[in-house]
């Protein structure tokens, strides 16, 4: 997202475009088509200049900034005799509508800010330990099984942004014995698995011999056997049935 | 009559903390009907009001509870000890504003609005637990669906989606407003 | 001249929470001297009495707090026993999930992982005693570390937790490097 940091303030091309209109005091349903698009080009090669990287959708509008100013400058005539459905239609429309929302869009967010800020101001309190007034056993827990949590510890990695991430799977290395458990757990559940299935995910030059030992020494004690169609097709792990 | 229950409501509304009561769930307690709930709840807000109190009672994400008050908070940053979460970034709350006005919503109509990509903006939204999935739409790909959470709407003080800000009006025609005029008047509760 | 330091004070104690604030404490936030502290106590506490309150201003082992009045206690029993639901809502599972696998932790610690808040689910493992406190963390304002319970293992069907099922591995299809698609130089650890 380099844009983002390169382009400061700007969240965009649509961002970028307000801005240039908002500085001028331009009535925004009637775009000097030409001077915001050269006002435009001008920022753009600015930052080439200045080395820094431009996000596509900066080209892309652009591109239709420059395709809105040369349909501006057919006589409306032709226009409307190459397409019908364009008589009389403001080349501009489509990007002042796309404008006008997108000015709406950011309005609510300030209007978000603004409410982010004042319940910052409020503070609560943890709920009471109501364990004093509760004797009775703890109410059983149904309809829930390990594999639920286990579940739900997964879905939590994959919503843990990129760079956190790292952090949360580092240190983790696997022995070979774990690994085996692991395989076994998932064969348990799937009875047979392709050897990309089982070891696609390992992540690291570790983990994966130690899945290759594992797989080994589960060959060896029986647990499961391999069967290949052909050369170099995938290998079918299949657990055996005094292990499942 | 209902005067002896304000003790009861304000005691189970304490114990419930941050999570809050229903008021379903306070009518199960105090064992009265939810009429009742609602004429004690407004009894026990305004007793906090007209004491001056440095609580109030309000509604979060559909469940009362007490909170400090907000002008109480120059003392509370004194003394608080966890730093609170860091606020959103200006492309996190367009995405966040979208979202929740155009539930539900699919991150390519989301990015159609913004004319960026936002996929990085609505992972930390996801994680932050203010988005969250809600289905899939019915269209090829069956692309995820995005809607807000209950945690949004306690972050930003509402108590339902119903009680978000309207949108400006988009009016093409009226020439002589200015969009950028339009200062948002905070809505007051 | 003290009056308008009762609602900051108010404040301050409900969010202290059941930890309480020592005299010192209370003086510190407030910018007053010990002696107005105790003035401004003794006017809340009486405050509260003459209202009937469903609340109290105590002072336990040396820390002033907000408790619920003694007579408030049936309601309370109800809110505690009242039937809640009897499976874990997802939020519930992932703190246990948290927890299980990273115990010893603090509450500040899930809640990094998570990104959000989880005083309250964590109140509710608690309550449900799936989850415990195992002891505090020496560090700055020693926090409270938790752990899983035997009622735990019990519910999920463990001998010990040696027997929890290994990490799930993240399988993200996109970006993730394939190990069987790799040029030559494998991804470093």
């Amino acid at each position: 997202m380099s844009y983002e940091v390169s382009l400061e303030k700007f969240n965009g091309p649509l961002d970028l475009l307000l801005h240039l209109i908002r500085k001028q005091e331009i009535d925004i349903h009637d775009i000097p088509i030409a001077l915001v698009t050269s006002q435009f080009l001008n920022y753009i090669r600015a930052m080439e200049e200045l080395s820094l990287e431009i996000a596509s959708e900066f080209l892309v509008m652009a591109a239709t900034l420059l395709a809105i100013k040369s349909r501006m400058l057919l006589p409306r005539k032709a226009a409307a005799a190459s397409d019908e459905e364009t008589d009389n239609i403001d080349p501009r429309e489509e990007l002042v509508l796309q404008l006008l929302e997108y000015q709406r869009c950011k309005w609510a967010a300030g209007e978000l800010k603004s409410r982010e800020h004042l319940q910052s101001l409020i503070y609560t309190r943890p709920p009471l330990d109501l364990r004093p007034y509760h004797r009775d056993d703890p109410l059983p827990v149904e309809g829930v099984s390990l594999w639920d949590m286990v579940d739900a510890y997964r879905k939590l990695l994959l919503r843990v942004p990129k760079e956190d991430r790292v952090a949360e799977i580092k240190g983790h290395e696997l022995s070979v014995e774990d690994t085996m458990s692991s395989i076994l757990t998932r064969l348990r559940r799937w009875t047979k698995a392709t050897f990309r299935e089982l070891l696609g995910t390992v992540r690291t030059r570790h983990d994966l011999v130690a899945s290759f030992l594992a797989l080994l020494e589960l060959v060896k004690i029986g647990a499961i056997h391999c069967t290949q169609a052909s050369p170099f097709d995938d290998i079918e792990i299949i657990l055996r049935e005094e292990y499942a | 009559m209902i005067v002896p229950l304000l003790a009861p409501l304000e005691a189970v509304l304490f114990a419930a903390g941050s999570e809050g009561l229903s008021t379903q769930a306070i009518s199960e307690v105090l064992e009265v009907s939810v009429d009742t709930v609602f004429e004690l709840l407004t009894r026990l807000k305004s007793e906090y009001e007209l004491r001056e109190a440095g609580l109030e009672v309000v509604e979060l994400a559909g469940a009362w509870q007490i909170v400090t008050r907000a002008d109480c908070a120059p003392y509370l940053e004194r003394m608080a000890t966890a730093p609170s979460a860091p606020g959103l970034s200006q492309a996190a709350l367009e995405v966040l504003a979208i979202v929740a006005y155009r539930q539900p919503i699919t991150r390519g109509q989301v990015e159609s609005i913004r004319g960026v990509q936002s996929d990085r903006v609505l992972q930390t939204l996801l994680h932050r637990q203010l988005v969250c999935e809600v289905g899939r739409q019915d269209s090829p790909g069956r692309p995820i669906l995005y809607g807000t959470t209950p945690y949004f709407l306690q972050t930003f003080g509402l108590s339902s989606l119903e009680h978000l800000p309207p949108l400006p009006v988009l009016d093409e025609t009226s020439e002589d407003i200015s969009l950028f005029d339009l200062t948002p008047a905070l809505p007051r509760d």
